[in-house]
């Protein structure tokens, strides 16, 4: 491992955004902040600002109005960067099936890298999943290729 | 001063005090963690943070801005400079100043609402500081009779006897640079969460942001050597109350809110400024002790 | 050749005014203003490299020179009359009638005790002015062809006035000279006088109700001076022998007995330099056209105000008076530094920031030690660059926009790159080290360290000083982000011309900090003060005194250093990106109007702060008048005990 | 201020609250709703889970005896637990790991000498 | 359709036609009963509306029967409160309700991505994951 | 040009919880007007509620908003057995006490630290966050899972607390009341914290009963009213009484809520002593018809579900009305004249849920 990408693995820097979740994931996000679990021993802090952030977390089915302050978000991290979605119903809409609102999961609007289960999911799941999903930022290029469209979803 | 020991000063200046700061941003983070019953990040974070940051895209809503922080950047490492070249004190604060205008004047020119209104706040933290430092200045002129930093080490005695509001206005100043509660007014140390966001560095972003924490690596040590000629002989106490200064201002976060910018501005000229004026009269008045 | 600089300074250009009135078209009037500017620039550069002398002007054919100047103070002071009762303004009338009647009384009791031998002294502060009075107001005077057309365009309809308005200029422009270089005190009052009128006319020169109000606040006030002056003289003619009464050189050459004339001269100074109590005229005179404004009201006139008291430090060495002097100018140094963060116009920021400055200069002499001295002496000169450039920067900008309101110059840098960034220099240069402004402020500050008073109203000063300017480059480099300069801004050349010239010597004159020191200073010092009291030393790096230091030059190559990484490291960069406006992406069109309440586009703005709740004008005013009439009266009372 | 810094001081000189995980994780509680799991030995493939379930994850395809499970549709609610009267659905303490993409999951009923595993299904 | 019989939890309902309906919001404010919510349901071809009120936590409601394509008197001007629930209405229900105090203008919780009000009956909602279960 | 500043505050805002944007009207960080834009969490549940089955609909509702996610339940369930005429058995409703006061605890210390942290009392959030764990532990414990608990079901409870497990809670809660004690001692004494909470954000009583401010927002304004004294479930049984601060400001709201913390203790523990024996919940037939109200006291203040019923296994109509809505109003009336600075920390005292707001 080069030194960046040791350092990429050591300070990933958070964006969470709640696009339409049931705040349940929200909190035990929060929680992975606050000394029981403390994601800080990781070097991660919660900057929330887009602009700062390596790691965006995002909790929630993701609805027709925050869909584009989702995708803006996304457009507006600096990469290399990852998308965590945590909890069940922002990696695929969950209980929200009936709802005529949601989109049914995050990976309808930007490209997702991590899906962490759970309803709610729990602290060591999301400190799990953001370990893995810094396993893949560490990988990735330092630039972006020439002509790679930043913020494409998936379908 | 001959060539060679002004060479071995600079490079202490400009290449080993980075990296005492670069340990104390890092102590400074672990120290508050523990505070709050947590185990907190390792000491070497901010090496870590910076590698990362110089290896994110570049991205920059303003030019502009970029040249402004590596000029407060700059600032920093030629006022270290100074200080471990024994020059004088007030064109010292002036640099100092010259990064803050900097560093402001950079703020303004992201059009960002937040980096607007978080640099108007860092703007009065410049007014609110600005003073307590200068005053400082005085008062260690009254008793060295000396505005240069390489008198106050030929001194015999320390100095913070006599000067002991000093000490305190440190603590506040500390606050104010460290961005700490109860006046992280302008933006919070490494979170944005503030209601201006992250202030002026709403819109900084990658390399860009290196330079603030490059600069911030160079800001602890000149703020600890500020602190140490209170009391420069011998000079590892000087350093000791500089460490205090700082664990003070760690424990002040921890223990206060965040305030306002109206009450830091009353704060500052109602009780640090008038409290440093009435050292300054003490000094005065009883002249002569040390010129 | 050498006999003939010092008319050549003082009435070539009144000459040319003159010629203006009668030669009324354009082209003449511009090809005058360019004659007479290059001559007092050849003319004052030749004084300066001539160094110190001494010059009586002969007999004008059989007439006496003394005999002129009164006849020109009689029409002056009928003007005065003249202008205060067609103004219908009583108090200003009674002040005329009472200089009048003063005037009358002088010639007529010791009318043969004003008759001096020496005409002209030339020493290095009177140098130092007069290269000032010559360059800048010669660059002003060539700014304000072009930006008087324009201004005239604003206002359609009115019968051009212009002539008026050029001679009014050129004739100022010798009466500072003449102010500068006499060493009569007889013959100041007449050059006195004249600025004072050619200000007053000026600022009326828009002729509407608020200019006219104005240019009588402007008027009373001055004959307040003119007054002192007066009072002065007849002081000193009613205690001196023949002969000596009225030379400069030996009333204030050093420790003098006559303190009472001597705070009224410091009186004069203070209503010309527009200190508190007497801030208001200057304030008002802001609706003058801008290179009035410049001119008088930033680099020359009310540094003549300054210059006198400067000239009277020595006089008043180690008494009560002098403490009083310095700290009235430290107060009013404070005070409107304070106000000035609350102001939105620019002009008024200026013209507050100006009367500031003063204040420090003369608190400086009032400290009245070789350090502080030379302080105030530097002050003096970059002050004036800088605030010229500042000034007519704002003229560029006011003639563009049409407005002097901060608020509306926000992001300009995009509209008119080059001229913000002059005033952006402008501004640099008042405040950073290491240009000279600042390097002034620093050897101020050392001087003042024994002084408690003196000291902390400095360091509050500062303070509240850094505040405004920063916040007005603030407004100017607020950009959109994704716009990008236009990088051809329009201006009429001589703007070009004229600021990008100003802009030079307020940088190289920063640079060169330690010549000048050695050149101008230094002198002034040498020859004002006892030996016992040191001033600085300038070596080729440094800039020394025995307290402290100021490496110019290593932080010159620092600043330049620092600027070329700067320059490197933003030129790399990606292109500028959209703003964070907490997620909400940007209407189509609009960087900065993200959607808002009901999916409607919801533009961001944000507005300056002047802090109002803190620093507003009508919350200071009251103590602000009380402290400055206070402290007018007590260096008077103190000067009389 | 002061009761504050009491409690800071006393921070700094006692234990971490933080718990060390991942190095060494806690035990899941006893009775923790974690992972559902189908065991097909019994199932009859009536899709009374399926119907229960609030969120779609279960597709019962009777046809070719197969339970199709999405991980990651499923909100752990344990109504099909209780739907299921052949004992089928299971649901243990551990918690789901995080993945890089979303599993669906196959079951069938085992044969006699095959174990009951579920193979894996990338969508 | 009928009306709503009975509520269980709720105290008593009184019936206000569309023209006195504001009348009747105001005497309850005069008795300073506290406003709850108002609630809507879709009964063919009118909506039935009910304001709810608590009394000493006693809910208490005033009903008023709207055609559909009639407006609705906005009742912000005797409780500003409504103006939340009012839009909602515009909303999901797609009523004009007229004098709203602050009005979103039928943008207040949902984007304008949808064909028809989405809480109406008929309003067949676009279910994006359809419900295969083979029994 | 640029008269006074008008900056967007959200959707996605570090200070803010959840996706709201305030669009802030600004005179020199004096704010003018403060005009919300909401739609952000809007999913459509009130209409997923008519579309799916009226038993799975109890997952959907303790999805409405996660923090108090089993009092959603608990409401809903109420609601649909009035209809369905059924009665839930004595140990289920005590247990339902239990798990709400548990949920009502966690709630709490939640809102106490996230205000820390809007005023950037960051140690006193990671305090209050710390000890939230322990509720949090209980939580796991009893019901298999930390946040969405899911205990109720139409006709009872699903899961029990045995005696082993009530052993825990009852050694755990005092625990945490000491601790608990010992922070809001040090939120509510501070000379910061007072700074920034006492007269911020004033709603006086007479304001909050116009604009139909709900629980610890109307307590806070000195109004004792709290639906659990109309004693649902098995409040009726328990010694319960409002608290009430007199101020209106941020400082009472949160002095009411700290206060609760504790009450809600002793209710857990009056309920785990007085539990009952018997069945969990009681079995039932048939559909619902006919319509039926249910108010409970949620963290926040009234909650209400009314649900219609029309003979089918899908309802007719389910509607939700949770406190913040009703406190909404009153933010907005309050919010011009504060300070900019002071934006979060007023928004957060009405403790808003925007995921239940706008469902
Ligand atoms: S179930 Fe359907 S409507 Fe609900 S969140 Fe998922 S995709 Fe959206
Ligand atoms: S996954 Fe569950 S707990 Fe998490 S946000 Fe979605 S509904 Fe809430
Ligand atoms: S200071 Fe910022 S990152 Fe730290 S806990 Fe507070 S909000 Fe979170
Ligand atoms: S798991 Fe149980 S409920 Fe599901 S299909 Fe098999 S037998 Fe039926
Ligand atoms: S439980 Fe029995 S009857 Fe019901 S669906 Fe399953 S197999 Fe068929
Ligand atoms: S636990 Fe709930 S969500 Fe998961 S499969 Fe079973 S019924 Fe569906
Ligand atoms: S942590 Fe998440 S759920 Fe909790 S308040 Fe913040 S945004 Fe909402
Ligand atoms: S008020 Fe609503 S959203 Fe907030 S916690 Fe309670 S139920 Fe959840």
């Amino acid at each position: 491992m080069n030194l960046i990408q040791k350092a990429r693995m050591k300070s990933p820097w958070i964006l969470h955004f709640n696009a339409g979740s049931c705040n349940g994931c929200d909190i035990e996000i929060l929680s992975c902040l606050t000394p029981v679990y403390d994601i800080e021993r990781f070097g991660a802090v919660n900057v929330g600002n887009p602009k700062h952030a390596d790691v965006l977390l995002v909790t929630g089915p993701v609805n027709r109005r925050n869909e584009r302050v989702l995708r803006n978000l996304y457009d507006q991290m600096l990469d290399p960067k990852i998308v965590v979605a945590v909890g069940t119903c922002a990696s695929s809409g969950g209980v929200f099936q009936n709802c005529y609102n949601c989109m049914g999961g995050v990976d309808k609007v930007i490209p997702v890298d991590v899906y962490v289960p759970g309803c709610a999911a729990k602290p060591e799941t999301i400190i799990e999943g953001l370990i893995l999903g810094l396993e893949k930022l560490a990988k990735m290029p330092s630039k972006p290729k020439k002509g790679a469209q930043p913020a494409e979803a998936r379908t | 001063m001959s060539t060679p020991e002004i060479a071995i000063r600079l490079f202490a200046a400009v290449l080993l005090a980075p990296i005492a700061g670069m340990l104390l941003v890092g102590l400074d983070r672990r120290i508050s963690a523990r505070l709050q019953g947590r185990v907190g990040p390792p000491v070497t974070q901010p090496f870590y943070d910076l590698v990362k940051l110089l290896a994110k895209q570049g991205d920059t809503t303003s030019r502009f801005q970029t040249a402004c922080l590596a000029l407060y950047l700059a600032s920093n490492v030629v006022s270290l400079a100074m200080v471990f070249l024994g020059q004088d004190l007030l064109v010292m604060l002036f640099v100092v100043a010259f990064g803050a205008v900097a560093y402001i004047v950079g703020g303004f020119s992201a059009k960002s609402p937040y980096s607007q209104l978080g640099t108007q706040r860092e703007m009065l933290q410049l007014l609110t500081y600005e003073p307590l430092l200068i005053f400082l200045a005085v008062g260690i002129y009254l008793r060295t009779g000396s505005f240069l930093a390489a008198d106050v080490l030929r001194l015999e005695r320390p100095l913070l006897p006599e000067l002991p509001v000093f000490a305190l206005t440190l603590v506040v100043v500390y606050c104010i640079k460290l961005r700490k509660s109860p006046f992280d007014i302008a933006a919070s140390a490494h979170h944005g969460h503030q209601e201006v966001v992250r202030g002026p560095l709403s819109e900084v972003a990658g390399p860009s942001l290196a330079l603030v924490e490059l600069a911030h690596w160079y800001e602890l040590p000149l703020l600890l050597s500020i602190a140490a000629l209170l009391w420069a002989t011998p000079l590892w106490a000087g350093v000791l109350l500089g460490l205090a200064c700082l664990l003070a201002s760690i424990v002040v976060d921890n223990v206060a809110a965040r305030l306002t910018w109206s009450w830091m501005l009353r704060f500052g000229w109602a009780v640090a400024v008038p409290a440093s004026i009435a050292n300054l009269l003490y000094l005065y008045a009883t002249r002569g002790g040390g010129s | 050749m050498r006999d003939l600089l010092i008319p050549i300074l003082v009435l070539s250009p009144m000459a040319g005014g003159a010629l203006a009135l009668i030669l009324r078209g354009r082209a003449a009037r511009s090809a005058l203003v360019a004659l007479s500017a290059a001559a007092l620039v050849f003319a004052a550069v030749a004084l300066a490299s001539n160094g110190l002398m001494r010059y009586t002007p002969g007999p004008l054919t059989t007439i006496d020179w003394n005999r002129v100047v009164l006849a020109a103070d009689v029409v002056l002071l009928g003007w005065f009359l003249a202008l205060a009762w067609t103004r219908r303004h009583p108090g200003a009338f009674s002040l005329a009638l009472l200089q009048a009647v003063g005037f009358a009384f002088l010639e007529i009791r010791y009318g043969e005790r004003l008759r001096v031998t020496q005409g002209f002294v030339v020493d290095w502060l009177a140098i130092a002015m007069v290269l000032l009075v010559s360059i800048l107001g010669s660059a002003i005077a060539l700014y304000a062809i072009p930006y008087m057309d324009e201004h005239e365009r604003h206002h359609p309809g009115v019968p051009s006035r212009q002539p008026r308005f050029f001679a009014l200029i050129l004739v100022f422009l010798g009466a500072m000279n003449g102010l500068a270089l006499s060493n009569n005190l007889y013959w100041t009052y007449l050059f006195w006088e004249i600025t004072t009128l050619c200000c007053v006319l000026l600022i009326a020169h828009d002729g509407t109700a608020e200019a006219v109000a104005s240019s009588n606040r402007a008027l009373w006030m001055n004959l307040v001076g003119g007054c002192a002056f007066l009072a002065a003289i007849l002081m000193l003619a009613h205690a001196q022998p023949i002969g000596e009464a009225m030379a400069i050189d030996r009333l204030v050459g050093g420790p003098t007995p006559y303190l009472v004339p001597v705070a009224l001269l410091c009186l004069a100074g203070f209503t010309k330099s527009a200190q508190l109590p007497f801030q208001g005229w200057l304030l008002g005179a802001m609706v003058a056209p801008t290179p009035v404004s410049a001119l008088l009201h930033s680099s020359t006139m009310v540094k003549a105000g300054v210059y006198l008291v400067i000239r009277c430090a020595p006089a008043m060495q180690d008494t009560g008076l002098t403490n009083v002097v310095a700290l009235a100018g430290a107060f009013t140094f404070v005070a409107t530094a304070m106000v000035a963060i609350s102001q939105r116009n620019a002009k008024r920021v200026l013209a507050y920031s100006t009367i500031s400055n003063l204040g420090l200069i003369i608190a400086c002499a009032g400290l009245n030690t070789a350090m502080a001295v030379s302080a105030a002496v530097m002050l003096l000169l970059f002050h004036a660059v800088s605030k010229a450039l500042l000034f007519l920067a704002a003229g560029a900008i006011e003639q563009r926009i049409g407005s002097r309101e901060i608020e509306r110059m926000e992001g300009l840098v995009l509209r008119m790159p080059w001229t913000t960034a002059l005033t952006v220099l402008g501004v640099l240069t008042m405040l950073l080290p290491p240009f000279g402004v600042l390097v002034s402020k620093w050897a101020a500050l050392e001087s003042a360290a024994r002084e408690p008073a003196a000291m902390v109203l400095f360091v509050l000063g500062s303070a509240f000083t850094v505040l405004f300017w920063v916040r007005w480059i603030g407004r100017l480099m607020a950009v959109e982000p994704g716009r990008e300069p236009e990088m051809t801004e329009q201006m009429p050349a001589l703007f070009r011309w004229t600021m990008g010239s100003v802009a030079a010597l307020a940088v190289l004159l920063s640079l060169l900090v330690t010549q000048v020191m050695q050149r101008f200073v230094a002198p002034v010092v040498a020859s004002y003060l006892q030996v016992g009291s040191e001033g600085f030393r300038a070596t080729v790096a440094d800039l020394e005194s025995r307290i402290g230091s100021f490496p110019v030059l290593g932080l010159a190559l620092s600043l330049l250093i620092a600027v070329a990484l700067a320059v490197i490291l933003a030129s790399g960069r990606r292109a500028p990106t959209v703003p964070y406006l907490c997620g909400e992406p940007p209407a189509e069109g609009a960087e900065l109007a993200p959607l808002g309440p009901g999916d409607r586009p919801a533009p961001v703005r944000v507005s300056g702060t002047y802090l109002e709740r803190f620093f507003a004008e009508e919350r200071h005013a009251a103590w602000m008048t009380v402290g400055g009439v206070l402290l007018t009266a007590a260096m008077l009372g103190v000067a009389a005990l | 201020m002061a009761r504050m810094l009491r409690s800071v001081l006393h921070n700094a000189f006692s234990k971490p609250a933080t718990r060390p995980f991942p190095e060494a994780p806690r035990a899941a509680f006893e009775k923790a709703r974690g992972l559902v799991t189908f065991d097909c030995t019994d199932c009859r493939f009536c899709g009374a889970c399926a119907l229960k379930c609030p969120t779609g994850a279960i597709r019962v395809v009777r046809e070719e005896r197969k339970i199709l499970f999405e991980p990651f549709k499923c909100i752990v609610c344990g109504a099909c637990l209780e739907a299921c009267r052949f004992g089928s659905v299971q649901m243990g303490p551990e918690r789901r790991k995080p993945v890089y993409e979303k599993p669906v999951e196959v079951y069938t009923k085992p044969e006699a000498d095959k174990p009951a595993t579920p193979q894996d299904r990338n969508e | 359709m009928s009306v709503l019989g009975e509520v269980s939890g709720i105290a008593r309902i009184e019936d206000a036609p569309l023209e006195s309906l504001l009348d009747a919001l105001r005497a309850y404010r005069q008795r300073q009963a506290r406003f709850i919510t108002a609630s809507c349901l879709d009964r063919g071809d009118r909506f039935e509306i009910l304001y709810l009120f608590d009394e000493d936590l006693r809910t208490v409601a005033v009903r008023t029967l709207l055609p559909k394509g009639a407006k609705l008197p906005s009742a912000t001007g005797v409780y500003l409160c409504a103006f939340l629930v009012e839009n909602e209405l515009q909303d999901l229900f797609g009523i004009e309700v007229e004098g709203l105090h602050i009005d979103y203008s039928g943008k207040f919780l949902v984007t304008d991505t949808f064909d028809a009000p989405p809480l109406l009956k008929q309003t067949a909602c676009e279910l994006q994951l359809p419900k295969e279960n083979p029994s | 040009m640029s008269e006074g500043t008008s900056v967007p505050f959200g959707p996605q805002h570090p200070v803010l919880p959840e996706p709201i944007q305030l669009r802030i009207s600004l005179e020199d960080e004096n704010v003018v007007q403060a005009l919300p834009a909401l739609g952000y969490v809007h999913r459509g549940i009130e209409k997923a509620g008519e579309l799916n089955d009226f038993q799975q609909n109890v997952f959907l509702v303790e999805r409405v908003c996660g923090i108090c996610s089993s009092i959603h339940a608990l409401a809903y369930c109420l609601a649909v057995e009035a209809v369905l005429g059924l009665e839930a058995p004595k140990r289920a409703s005590y247990l339902r006490v239990v798990w709400m006061e548990l949920h009502r605890i966690h709630s709490h210390l939640l809102y106490l630290g996230l205000l820390a942290e809007a005023f950037g009392f960051e140690s006193l959030f990671m305090e209050f966050w710390r000890v939230r764990e322990r509720v949090m532990d209980l939580l796991e414990m009893t019901a298999g899972n930390r946040v969405i608990i899911s205990v109720c079901t139409i006709g009872g409870v699903r899961r029990d607390i045995d005696a082993e497990q009530a052993r825990a809670i009852r050694e755990e809660l005092p625990k945490l009341r000491d601790e608990a004690r010992r922070l809001v001692d040090s939120l509510l004494s501070d000379y910061t914290v007072r700074q920034r909470t006492v007269g911020k954000g004033t709603i006086p009583a007479a304001l909050a009963l116009e604009l139909g401010a709900v629980g610890p927002t109307l307590r806070g304004s000195g109004v004792a009213q709290d639906m659990r004294m109309a004693g649902y479930a098995a409040y009726g049984e328990l010694e319960f009484r409002p608290v009430t601060f007199p101020d209106g400001d941020t400082y009472s709201r949160t002095a009411v809520r700290a206060e609760e913390v504790f009450q809600s203790i002793d209710l857990v523990l009056a309920a785990l002593d007085n539990l009952p024996e018997g069945d969990l919940k009681v079995g039932f037939k048939g559909r619902p018809e006919g319509a039926a109200l249910a108010r409970v006291e949620a963290p926040r203040g009234e909650l209400i579900y009314m649900v219609v019923g029309n003979g089918t296994k899908n309802l007719e109509r389910m509607r939700v009305r949770v406190p913040t809505y009703a406190n909404i109003p009153a933010l907005l009336t309050v919010l011009p004249g504060c300070e900019f600075a002071d934006v979060p920390v007023v928004t957060l005292s009405i403790d808003p849920c925007i995921s239940c707001t706008e469902r």
